[in-house]
């Protein structure tokens, strides 16, 4: 159940090459698990960006002085995202919240690895706090291009038993991808289970290197979505069912959190020939 | 609302004038939680094929100025598991429905037809004669008379005689006019007017077209008033012809044009992705405007931009 | 700029890619104040017709969501007028002149192109087949492969071989290629694609027509991913067919993306009224980007969105 | 010659129902007489509104303590202009100015009556200057829908020899329209020349006022303009040249100033069927 709340922007703050953003409204917290997503419309009435952008909820609170608060981390992108981190506090912005399936918790306390990429660290230290809560361990890796790309670097650091940091250009932490330091990770940390937000390619190898070790990776994937509320079908990408059977599955109802082992990380971006409904040759 | 908003497409009541667009409200349910979707004027389903259908490679969309393109190729369930799950929720949640369908060829049209026949939940067929995304050699079905109207001919012979029939016509003819002219010959009790333009974006890295499918189709308040121009010329040739207008409605000032122009009722496509509760507040938005002009009801609207035109 | 700019149009040479589009630059005058209009590929002159004409009444023009209608109906002083003051100036200015000529029969198409023959300030004929404000009983030289071509073979045979002809198609057909085939084969060196959409907007407070004349034409970026696909499409089937591209070009990026999908050169229309110096800096922007692609001319880039394709 | 300049907002203040926006910018004053205006783009480059919106210029300075400067007086009316009014001070606009033809002035001394409807009155101030500096007397009429719709009263009212109100709803000064109080204050005045700007119809009765009284009347009209620089045609109205012919002309550039016994009023949004180019019968 999403709601569609009027909010107020109250405070928007540059953090690295981010903008934190917090929202005030009545309802907009309701419900939000680590792993969902918000929708926000960008522009005014007349704004020629028609589609809402999708963003992963950072933080989400029901009470607090201001009222239901939520919040979300913004890289200035396109035009959207541009307008977006433009915004005054103060400024009412329309925002859909909760979006999506969460992160699936372990039923029982469970080692487990917590992988992010770029922004894909804007959910994380939420979802760390979430399995601490259930007597989880908690091991943390961000990783991105450059240092300023780094967001939630001191509070990961803060609850995670191991911590590491993995940058492209070495400007800090080990250099290299985060699936350099995946390894090590795991096996110092016994790995049970993996959790993973950041770019595509990112994620293919962190559920590659889980599959590899036999874990259940939980992976939240970012395809360009119209709607983000199950009704375009713009957002899909080849998963393969409980049956065995790869279909053309929506991210923004039936995601955008995936096991890693049943994305057809390979196919996405095409359809691939065993999937249902695919083109029969010479068909559709 | 003080006024009297029922109106009528040929057999079909509807209790207010705004109902869904194809393709942007799948069968329902998800919009359901934005607002009570039995209180809208209807839900035209997303356009059903025979067998169960992937659609096409991603990126699907691109926003374009104003509008996006979408190159889905019509994804779906296929029309038994469409019944069995979607009509069947359609119908316990008393939704008035319109079932879009879209076939291969003629033949399977027939059969969508004659799987829909007498179901008690289909308040109405939209034939989707118009999807440009198909990629079945460049062949759109309403891009000719007599393949759009051949259509429409077995669509018709499949079901009950009292059953409502929609033809969705393509803005991307030399002559829509002609088209709408064909379908009603053909049995058509209305039209749906209009479906996507066809269009296309290149990236600006690749160089190549943005889209999986390459082209896909223009939607959104960009083509707006290409629409209402072709739901004003098929008015003022066959002003006795219901027609659901649709194309780039955002607000209610927008649907009123269509309304004025002589649309008998409107369907919102693209304005849910922006806004999930986009065809209610804009029903609500409508309603107001035509209270705000001394009308007293949605039907005296009807047609009102063509008075005095001979 | 490093890169080789000049590009060609089948006769037609130019220093640079980007054009002015026919009836958004008048005679160049107005803009040279704005820019040295020198330094562009070239001026495409407001269509002109035998007799000066009127036009029709306001309201000419409307705003809708990025992008504009237009209904002003060929408004011009005449051809003999045009060639005595607009095209002296341009001549004199040393501007690279591609005049567009509008004719309300064939047989006056032939007697515009007689008068232009031979002139020495006519770098180009435009032959505007496609304006959909005329009123012609609705009929448009450009919705029909034969009235298409017969206009084109008249013109054709009316100037001397060497002077380059290019068709302005309309969009608002079924099937833009076969008119580019049918122009193609009428003599045509290229075509210029495209003309405006027929569209609409009614009033809120009288829920009339905005325009005088009712429908007008859509132009703007809301209408580029259109004009992007024709391009595409015909270059796709015809690819040495020079292509003047257009259609809610507003930067640089876009210009690219018509280059890319097959166009030698492009004109800015609209965009013109929105910034005076456009086209300027329009061509400053597509040199800098083609650049920053790593190609060494324009000529490099043309057509590179089929690469790949068979 | 205009110029087009990325200027400055240096100054937004409301005044009664409008806006006074003051512009900074090199060249932006140049050239600038009575009666021009200027054509201001609204919204970023992604804008929707992809025209410019045209106003009369309320005043220039070329030589200020901030640079050359240009105002405007701005009623917010559709999208473009409420887009403008909420513009911080700060921002930066691309400016078009000067357009048009601006008033034609006396070559001698005259009796000068400036008749003005709602923000019509923008640029009156600043032509009554110019005629006062060349020796003529300066009577005004100033007209409005309601008192908040008058604009530079308090100048007007230092600057005229007679000075009087209407208002359609009598809030100030007299009950009604500005042609109600014209002929009196043109016998008081002696009128020799009649400046108007503001709503058509307005501008009808001053000229058919004047006419009757064989006095020449300028009359600074306002019609739709995609372009403002006379490039595109839409602008057009049925004015009578010197060699009696009426043509479809441009308001942008052969305007907005016209004598007011040239424009056929009455045929404003038609084309006089003697017009040049008419269509004939049966034809185009
Ligand atoms: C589930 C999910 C979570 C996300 N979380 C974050 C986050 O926490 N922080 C953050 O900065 N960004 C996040 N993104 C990416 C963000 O949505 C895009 O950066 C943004 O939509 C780009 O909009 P734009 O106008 O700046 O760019 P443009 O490229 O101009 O956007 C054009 C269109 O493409 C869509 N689009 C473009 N890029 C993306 C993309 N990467 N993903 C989805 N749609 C896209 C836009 O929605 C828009 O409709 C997330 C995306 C998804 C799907
Ligand atoms: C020579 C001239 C001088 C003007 N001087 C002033 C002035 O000093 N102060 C002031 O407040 N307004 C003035 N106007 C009117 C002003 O241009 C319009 O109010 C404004 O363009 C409306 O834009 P919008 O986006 O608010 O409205 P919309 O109605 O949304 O505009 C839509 C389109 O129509 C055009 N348009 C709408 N109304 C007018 C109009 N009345 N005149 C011209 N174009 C119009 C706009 O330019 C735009 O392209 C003047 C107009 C002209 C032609
Ligand atoms: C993502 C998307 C999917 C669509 N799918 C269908 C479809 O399956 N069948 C159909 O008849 N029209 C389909 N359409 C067209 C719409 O129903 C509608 O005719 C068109 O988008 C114009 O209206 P709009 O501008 O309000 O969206 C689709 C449009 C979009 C944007
Ligand atoms: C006001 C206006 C007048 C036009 N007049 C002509 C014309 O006389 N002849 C012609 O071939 N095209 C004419 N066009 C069409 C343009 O040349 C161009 O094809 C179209 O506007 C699409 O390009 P744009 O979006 O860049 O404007 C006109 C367009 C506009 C907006
Ligand atoms: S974004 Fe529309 S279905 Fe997922
Ligand atoms: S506004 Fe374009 S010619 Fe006057």
């Amino acid at each position: 159940m999403a709601n569609q709340v009027k909010a107020r922007l109250i405070s928007n703050k540059k953090v690295g090459s981010y903008h934190h953003l917090i929202f005030a409204g009545d309802g907009i917290a309701t419900g939000v698990r680590p792993g969902h997503f918000a929708a926000v419309a960008v522009g005014d009435e007349n704004s020629p960006m028609i589609l809402r952008r999708a963003f992963s909820i950072h933080k989400a609170a029901e009470i607090t002085s201001r009222g239901s608060t939520l919040e979300l981390i913004v890289a200035a992108h396109g035009p959207g995202t541009s307008w977006l981190v433009a915004q005054q506090e103060g400024a009412i912005i329309d925002v859909v919240a909760p979006l999506g399936k969460p992160f699936a918790l372990p039923k029982t306390p469970a080692n487990c690895l917590l992988v992010a990429g770029g922004y894909g660290s804007a959910p994380m230290v939420y979802l760390a706090q979430e399995l601490i809560a259930r007597g989880c361990k908690v091991d943390i890796i961000f990783g991105a291009g450059t240092e300023s790309k780094l967001f939630d670097v001191l509070e990961a650091k803060r609850l995670a038993r191991y911590f590491e940091i993995t940058t492209d250009d070495g400007s800090v932490g080990t250099e290299g991808r985060v699936s350099t330091a995946m390894p090590a990770m795991m096996a110092k940390g016994e790995t049970e289970a993996i959790y993973a937000c950041g770019p595509m390619p990112m994620l293919q190898s962190v559920a590659d290197l889980a599959s590899k070790s036999n874990i259940i990776s939980q992976c939240a994937v970012e395809e360009s979505m119209a709607c983000g509320i199950g009704v375009c079908m713009t957002c899909v990408l080849p998963v393969i069912g409980d049956d065995g059977i790869t279909r053309m599955v929506r991210s923004c109802t039936d995601g955008p959190v995936f096991r890693g082992d049943k994305v057809r990380w390979d196919e996405i971006g095409t359809v691939p020939a065993d999937c249902l409904g695919a083109p029969k040759s010479g068909g559709h | 609302m003080a006024i009297d908003s029922a109106t009528s497409l040929a057999k079909l009541n509807l209790i207010a004038p705004v109902l869904t667009a194809s393709g942007c409200a799948a069968a329902g349910k998800e919009l359901d939680q934005f607002f009570d979707i039995t209180k809208i004027g209807g839900i035209v389903t997303k356009s059903i094929m025979l067998e169960a259908r992937s659609g096409r490679p991603t990126p699907r969309m691109a926003e374009t100025p104003s509008g996006m393109l979408n190159s889905i190729g019509l994804q779906g369930p296929g029309i038994d598991s469409f019944i069995e799950k979607d009509l069947a929720w359609l119908h316990e949640r008393g939704v008035t429905t319109i079932v879009s369908i879209a076939g291969n060829n003629i033949e399977e049209f027939g059969r969508l037809a004659s799987k829909l026949r007498d179901h008690p939940a289909v308040a109405a067929i939209e034939i989707n004669i118009s999807c440009p995304n198909v990629a079945n050699r460049g062949l759109v079905f309403a891009c000719n008379t007599e393949s759009a109207a051949d259509v429409v001919s077995v669509v018709r012979r499949n079901v009950s005689p009292g059953m409502p029939l929609l033809a969705k016509l393509s803005p991307d003819v030399t002559d829509i006019v002609e088209i709408a002219q064909s379908v009603k010959a053909a049995g058509a009790d209305g039209v749906s007017v209009i479906n996507t333009l066809l269009g296309m974006v290149i990236d600006q890295k690749t160089l190549r077209p943005v889209l999986g499918g390459r082209t896909g189709g223009l939607s959104g308040p960009a083509i707006r008033p290409v629409a209402l121009r072709c739901v004003f010329q098929i008015h003022a040739a066959m002003p006795s012809f219901p027609i659901l207008g649709m194309g780039g409605i955002r607000n209610g000032k927008d649907a009123l044009e269509f309304i004025a122009a002589g649309a008998s009722a409107i369907s919102v496509g693209t304005a849910t992705f922006g806004d999930p509760s986009a065809p209610m507040r804009i029903q609500n938005e409508l309603l107001q405007d035509i209270e705000n002009h001394g009308f007293e009801s949605v039907s005296d609207v009807i047609g009102v931009a063509h008075k005095g035109d001979n």
